[in-house]
């Protein structure tokens, strides 16, 4: 039986954790396998969650969002014969999965629209928690805006520095507002439900806004250029589907564009706003990622940004 | 007639009127989950179940617990000096510093026991300091204790999260906490204990400062009813114009006060870091210096009566994470409206059945 | 952007920052001065955010909305009431305690009810209350000064936000100028006085605290589906206590409230602000530091560098005749 | 002036009855009063006065019995009701809001309108007329706590006055007058009188019952005992049925026999915390063996300068030395080291924590004595033995040392606070109205250790707005009138010459 710890978003986050189940849902529907989920509200729960989970037997557990790291990491040596999977995170254990993206090649492609989107010639970016994966968001999409405007300028801010900085809209809208004020047209948001704050500034200020992880462009149809999403559902639906037919491997998984672990997001809510030699160029930058003659720097790699 | 001034027996008054005002909070909180189409008696059920059903259950309540019995008692001295310190919280956020530094110290070189000592008076130390400015300010500003014991827990926050995010943070780490401390530097489980009654303890973090916790208690009760220092402590707190009157010096109960109340409060880290997480992490605390409120409340700030409080709470801790679990309609935040609505009954409203019970106690006394 | 942008964008965040704080300081000063101590102020906000955000994202109607989130408002207020006035009760410890009761109800109610880690749902346009655009002000926005100043710091806000202003001078007038006022403040100072002067001092406290209500009411409003789009976990974040502070602060005075509150929002728009950036000479400030600022200052105002607050003098103390 | 007895009383007070608690503070009540009079009530502290007439006024609710006004029964549910049926109150603790105008005050509860604006100047002219009328003069917008208590009085009068009243109760209202305001107020009450008003007037001062009322009752322990045509009745019966039995309050006490001196006082100046002068530059010594009393009328700086003696109040300035030692600068401990003992005025804030057990009450402010515990720690045997012992000798009842407090009787708690402090044997013993609310068997115990202290050779300082008790117990007389020392006289002086002297009037 597999069972599935959010992150401390909530299920319905719109964003991460709503990716997630969706992977989960999916895996029911073709396998008609039930699962179990657990939202935990606070970080203390997680640990907790986890362990109920692999001491009922449940398998494999899949732990989605870092914050559960250290409590994987524990619960997982208590538990070496179950399997387990984190997601966003790497949890160097024989039984345990870690399913890491390349969330700067994502960011960015979102980087290269922005980039050509932007009247202004200056965009914005805002992080939830201050932490070297949200710097990593940054800092490939700064590159993708320089790919498209090298004299381009990129606000960035963060929420917060605790995990209240995923839940705090407000703050996350006043920072977006600064933004504006200072000439962005178009802010991304990579801050969990913070975001939410981050696009409704945007769209209330006629600006655009780009969503993150799972594709957000239905919040505000028209006023969301596109938005970056991370395949979490793909990392809960094969950690399950893998175990099911014991094909279960630990290890790092890092999924980039190659893998299709991230993308961009076009629907009919955002048609519109990108114009031809948008997707043209979006989708050559894509092709170069792949073939690899474009090489996204990875801010965790050395912990800094190309100027 | 009024019955305000009419005198009841011990029992009723610590024992029978807590246990009413107890029901009364509970009762209200079972017609909450009833109201999100839970059936109270199954949560119950569960709460009970997921907090003494096992061993590993019974460990994590007294593993809550322990950390609810520092924090209580920290509130109760404070309280007997007439003063109510909401910043228990902060204060034993800020205690978990000075815990930490001390494993993170002495760690590498010794074993677990001689870093314990170092740990309390770390702990201690920087929780007793985050209470004396709030004390200094009461005792010679008279600025309001509750106002300025808040703003220290935001302050405290603010501080702490900046020294985990920038200083103790291991580099290329996700999450703002220090490295893990070796055994040297970590408390050991209480296995032996929970063992002597046959139970296993298996994961939960029952560790040895629930025996300092104990300790602590004794050393509470000794100081509150059996030293001089108690005395002025409870004149000042019962009615400060005889305090003045019989020479008790104002500024200095006020603060020595605050500073025993932040010490205790800050020994909560111990429970915390020290032997559970094993790291300093940020928000470790998790309302538990909020729930020493309600603890010493309910215990009316007499040290056994925190004991009792503090399992009551850590059953609610451990068993409400259970009872989340089961029926994941009730999230765990379900304690903290548990939590207050024990504030407002065993505090606030603790007058309210007094009248009643006092006339029914005359009946029975006439007849 | 050169430094007068900067100080209109920052005026703007400041005010809209500062709305929360002025209805919720408001709300205090009417219960404080009724001599009911009021530390749930926090509490109300949370609870009416929470309320507010349900009834808006149900009905769509922001008017709606703010009416749940009054009610509910109010509720608190009476239990306090109950506990404070009635029973006599520790009016902090009440307080406290109805704080709990708000944070942990609304995530256990929102999760029940939406699934979404407490919060509420994204509330649709117009259950939202959105920003107005004050006549003229895109006309004069390109003149100099004063354009800006209009445009992006008096117009654009939300008609909660014009209301909290006028609330001031409401709140004054009702206070010193009329008869209700005369008497809150009365039993505030010396309720024997209002007693023996034939008027009921509980009915008077009640009245007091519903006012109290009724004005965190529209805070709790405010923050859920003005300055965002719906209730998040535990969004007043400590607010009502930064209200408490300011109504210290400002000696329990209306006006002076208000410009406490400006202060505080200010400060909270500098810190965001400031993030990242450097000031000159210091270098990089850690947003810790700001973020911290607005009680760090509480603390030094309190400390009587502001000259001694004298409080309403039964200010905390329940009104006991009989011992 | 009708004193015709088939009249209808303007007030008939009828089996009424109100407990506190433990406390039966009215037991059964019956009193009639006739219209156009001034009645006088008189009785001990804690009589049941104040009790009585807060129930006349609605601001407490009798148990049992019955209110009649001129004739109508009439159920008083609060002071509204109360104000309706034309009663007013001036209460013995003023009930004015301090940081109000004068205005302000006397307009709350009788705004006449929503709003202030307009209503406001209608009741300015109204109070000004009264003022005028009667002769009570204060400034309509003066702040009352920045008024002196004489012109707070004529406030609350203005208040009853301005809300129609034509019953006027008086509590203890010339406690706190200077003997030219007090007679200023009985003018003011004939006036009142003339025109038909009654009044109800409580006092402890037997001399003003005789001066202005056209009848008196006495309370004694709740109970109405007497009621009297003034003409018909003397000071020594009146002050025979108040304390219950015939009063000899002279104590028998020999000869004094003056030591070395063990306090003196030199140019003392206390303020109050509004800075008002409460004592204005007093000088004066107590030897040992001698019992140096303080008369004055209340409020003339004789609790203030208890309280800077006993360390509780820092002195404006001047020396207070001790045994030949400067003590201005110690705290209450500290001058307690030193040999002082205090028995202060109110056992209920100050002398006693009433929520402790009696044990724990028998050494506050000597609980850091190490014969109660050495260094840190408390000795509760040696306590608890400790008080038995004064349990026993001072006869406390009842006797045991674990019950709380609050649960003895006014006079047991006084005892109590006695025995901690003459037990000390002090070199100096200060004692502040040490039979307030006592009754009559525990006053003479505690007379009697007073002087038994003296004649161990301590030097005793006595503090007591009771004339005979000043009278009765000191060898010497201060008479203190507005914070200064106004003359010093001998024991056996005329109570006459010293209420002259009390009043400021002769030296
Ligand atoms: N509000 C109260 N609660 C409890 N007991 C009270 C209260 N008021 C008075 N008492 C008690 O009732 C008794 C009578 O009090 P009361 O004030 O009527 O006496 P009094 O004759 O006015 O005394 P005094 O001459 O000092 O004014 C006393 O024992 C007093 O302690
Ligand atoms: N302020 C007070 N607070 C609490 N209890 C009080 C208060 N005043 C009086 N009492 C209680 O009321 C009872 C009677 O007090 P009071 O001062 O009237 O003494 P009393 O009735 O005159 O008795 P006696 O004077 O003969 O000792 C006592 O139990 C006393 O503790
Ligand atoms: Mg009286
Ligand atoms: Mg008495």
């Amino acid at each position: 039986k597999p069972a599935l710890v959010y992150g401390t978003g909530g299920k319905f986050d719109k964003s991460f954790n709503e990716a997630a189940f969706g992977g989960a849902e999916q895996f029911k529907k073709e396998t008609g396998v039930e699962y179990r989920d657990f939202e935990p509200t606070s970080d203390t729960q997680g640990e907790q969650a986890i362990r109920n989970f692999a001491s009922r037997g449940f398998n494999p557990v899949v732990a989605v969002s870092f914050a559960w790291t250290s409590a994987m990491e524990k619960v997982a040596a208590e538990f070496p014969d179950t399997k387990f999977v984190i997601v966003d995170s790497v949890v160097d254990l024989p039984n345990v999965r870690s399913v890491v993206y390349k969330e700067e090649e994502g960011s960015y492609l979102v980087g290269l629209l922005a980039g050509m989107a932007s009247q202004t010639g200056k965009v914005g970016f805002v992080g939830g928690m201050d932490i070297p994966l949200i710097r990593k968001f940054g800092c490939g999409y700064v590159q993708g805006v320089k790919a498209a405007k090298a004299d381009a300028t990129v606000f960035q801010n963060m929420v917060g520095t605790t995990g209240a900085a995923w839940n705090d809209p407000v703050r996350a809208g006043e920072l977006t507002k600064n933004q504006i004020d200072q000439g962005a047209d178009v802010v991304y948001a990579a801050a969990g439900a913070s975001g939410l704050g981050v696009l409704q500034t945007a769209a209330d200020n006629g600006k655009l806004g780009i969503g993150v992880d799972s594709n957000q462009n239905h919040l505000h149809p028209g006023k969301v250029l596109t938005s970056m999403v991370k395949r979490v559902d793909l990392a809960v639906y094969n950690a399950f589907k893998d175990t099911q037919d014991d094909k279960f491997t630990a290890g790092v998984e890092a999924l980039g564009v190659k893998e299709d672990g991230v993308t961009y997001a076009v629907d009919e809510n955002n048609k519109a706003l990108i114009t031809p030699e948008m997707s043209e160029a979006v989708e050559k930058a894509k092709a170069d990622i792949i073939a690899g003659t474009v090489k996204v720097h990875d801010y965790m790699s050395d912990n800094s940004c190309p100027k | 007639m009024t019955t305000a001034s009419v005198p009841l027996p011990n029992w009723i008054s610590y024992g029978l009127i807590p246990l009413i005002n107890l029901l009364l909070a509970f009762f209200f909180s079972g017609l909450v989950v009833w109201w999100i189409g839970e059936s109270p008696w199954e949560a119950l059920k569960f709460l009970i179940q997921g907090s003494l059903g096992r061993g590993d259950a019974i460990g994590f309540t007294l593993f809550y617990a322990t950390s609810f019995i520092f924090t209580g008692l920290s509130v109760a001295v404070a309280f007997h000096a007439g003063l109510f310190n909401i910043g228990s919280e902060g204060q034993a956020y800020v205690g978990g510093l000075g815990a930490a530094l001390a494993a993170l110290a002495l760690d590498h070189y010794v074993p677990w026991y001689v870093t314990m000592p170092f740990a309390v008076a770390g702990a201690a130390i920087f929780g007793a300091a985050w209470a004396f400015i709030p004390a200094w300010l009461q005792a010679k500003r008279g600025s309001h204790i509750v106002i300025t014991t808040i703003m220290f827990n935001f302050i405290g926050a603010a501080l702490m999260v900046y020294l985990l995010v920038n200083v103790l943070i291991v580099p290329g780490k996700m999450a703002p906490e220090t490295r893990t401390f070796l055994e040297g530097g970590q408390l050991p489980k209480l296995d032996w204990l929970m063992a002597l009654f046959g139970l296993k303890l298996g994961p939960a973090p029952f560790n040895v400062s629930f025996l300092i916790a104990l300790v602590m208690c004794y050393l509470v009760w000794l100081l509150i009813w059996r030293t001089k220092l108690g005395y002025e402590m409870r004149t000042l707190g019962i009615s400060p114009s005889a305090a003045i009157y019989a020479g008790v010096p104002y500024v200095r109960t006020v603060i020595i006060a605050m500073l025993i109340s932040g010490a205790l409060a800050g020994m909560m880290a111990l429970n915390a870091v020290n032997g559970a997480a094993a790291r300093l992490q940020v928000e470790f605390v998790a309302g538990a210096g909020f729930v020493g409120i309600a603890v010493s409340l309910m215990g009316r700030s007499h040290p056994v009566g925190i004991i009792l409080a503090a399992i009551l709470f850590g059953i609610l801790y451990q068993g409400g994470a259970d009872l989340s679990f089961e029926m994941p309609t009730i999230t765990r935040d379900m304690i903290v409206v548990i939590q207050g609505l024990v504030i407002l009954f065993a505090g606030a409203l603790e007058h309210m059945l007094r009248p009643a019970i006092v006339r029914v106690y005359q009946q029975i006394a006439r007849a | 952007m050169e430094f007068f942008d900067i100080l209109v964008s920052i005026l703007g965040s400041a005010l809209r920052l500062s709305i929360p704080l002025l209805f919720t300081a408001l709300a205090g000063l009417f219960s404080e001065r009724a001599g009911v101590f009021d530390i749930g102020l926090e509490g109300k906000m949370l609870a009416a955010a929470f309320a507010s955000a349900c009834a808006a994202y149900v009905t769509g109607s922001a008017w709606l909305g703010l009416l749940a989130g009054i009610g509910v408002s109010i509720v608190f207020s009476l239990v306090h009431g109950f506990a404070s006035i009635t029973n006599r009760g520790n009016q902090i410890v009440s307080g406290v305690a109805l704080n709990f009761v708000a944070m942990g109800l609304t995530v256990v109610l929102g999760q029940a009810w939406f699934g979404q880690g407490g919060r509420t749902p994204q509330v649709p346009g117009d259950g939202r209350f959105s920003p107005i655009i004050l006549p003229g002000a895109d006309a004069v926005r390109d003149v100099p000064i004063i354009g800006p100043l209009y445009a992006n710091v008096i117009s654009g806000h939300n008609i909660l936000a014009y209301m909290a202003f006028l609330a001031v001078p409401i709140a004054w007038w009702v206070l010193f100028r009329t008869r209700f006022g005369l008497r809150l403040r009365a039993v505030g100072e010396n309720p024997g006085a209002v007693d023996t002067a034939g008027i009921s001092v509980t009915w008077m406290r009640y009245r007091a605290v519903i006012v109290a209500g009724f004005l965190c009411g529209f805070s709790g409003t405010y923050l859920a589906i003005a300055q965002s789009a719906a209730f998040i976990n535990n969004m007043s974040a400590g607010k009502g206590y930064i209200a408490l502070a300011a109504l210290i602060f400002a000696k329990w005075k209306p006006v002076p409230v208000m410009f406490a509150c400006l202060l505080f929002g200010f400060l909270d728009a500098v810190a965001n602000f400031m993030q990242g950036k450097s000031v000159p000479g210091i270098g990089e400030v850690p947003v810790q530091i700001f973020q911290a600022l607005p009680y760090i200052l509480t603390i030094v105002l309190l400390a009587g560098f502001i000259g001694v607050a004298h409080a309403p003098k039964a200010g905390g103390v329940p009104y006991v005749k009989e011992r | 002036m009708s004193l015709d007895p088939s009249a209808v009383p303007a007030i008939e007070l009828v089996g009424i009855d109100k407990s506190f608690g433990p406390v039966h503070a009215n037991k059964n009540i019956n009193l009639n009063i006739a219209k156009g009079t001034i009645h006088g009530i008189i009785g001990e502290n804690g009589a049941g006065k104040s009790t009585l007439m807060s129930i006349l006024y609605g601001f407490y609710q009798a148990d049992q019995g019955e209110i009649r006004i001129s004739g109508k029964p009439i159920l008083i549910r609060d002071s509204q009701a109360a104000i309706a049926a034309g009663i007013g109150m001036v209460h013995q603790h003023f009930m004015l809001v301090e940081n109000f105008t004068v205005l302000e005050n006397v307009m709350l509860g009788v705004e006449g309108g929503q709003f202030l604006g307009r209503s406001a100047d209608k009741a300015r002219a109204e109070l000004e007329r009264l003022e005028k009328e009667y002769g009570l003069e204060v400034d309509p917008d003066g702040i009352i706590e920045e008024l002196p208590v004489g012109a707070q009085q004529r406030v609350e009068i203005l208040k009853a006055l301005y809300r129609g009243a034509d019953i006027l109760i008086l509590d203890e209202p010339t406690g706190v007058l200077t003997p030219a305001e007090a007679d200023h107020l009985f003018n003011v009450l004939r006036v009142l009188r003339e025109q038909g008003k009654t009044i109800i007037l409580i006092t402890h001062k037997l001399r003003e019952i005789m001066a202005i009322t056209d009848s008196v009752s006495v309370m004694r322990r709740g109970e109405m005992v007497a009621t009297r045509k003034t003409a018909e009745t003397t000071v020594e019966e009146l002050a025979e049925l108040m304390v219950g039995r015939h009063v000899l309050l002279h104590v028998e006490k020999g000869e004094a026999r003056p030591g070395p001196v063990l306090l003196s006082v030199r140019n003392l100046t206390v303020k109050d915390a509004r800075g008002v002068t409460m004592v204005d530059n007093v000088s004066f010594d107590v030897r040992a063996g001698e019992i140096v009393g303080i008369a004055g009328v209340a409020g003339n700086g004789q609790s203030e300068l208890l309280e800077a003696i006993a360390g509780i109040r820092k002195p404006f300035s001047g020396e207070i030395i001790m045994d030949g030692q400067p003590v201005a600068g110690l705290d209450a401990a500290r001058r307690r080291d030193l040999g002082l003992a205090h028995i202060p005025e109110d056992r209920h804030h100050m002398g006693l924590v009433l929520k402790f057990e009696e044990y724990e009450n028998s050494i506050l402010g000597y609980h850091r004595d190490p014969k109660y515990g050495r260094g840190a720690f408390l000795d509760l045997n040696a306590i608890r033995k400790d008080a038995e012992d004064k349990i026993a000798k001072y006869d406390i009842r009842p006797p045991n040392a674990r019950l709380r407090t609050a649960n003895f009787s006014g006079g047991n708690q006084q005892k109590i606070v006695v025995a901690r402090e003459i037990e000390r044997d002090p070199k100096l013993l200060i004692v502040g109205q040490p039979t307030r609310g006592v009754d009559v068997g525990a006053i003479e115990f505690i007379h009697r250790r007073i002087i038994e202290t003296r004649d161990a050779g301590k030097a005793v300082l006595l503090v007591s707005v009771e004339l005979d008790e000043i009278r009765s117990l000191s060898d010497r007389i201060l008479v203190m009138f507005a914070g200064r020392i106004v003359g010093e006289k001998t024991g056996e002086t005329e109570e006459q010459t010293l209420g002259l002297m009390m009043a400021g009037i002769a030296a």
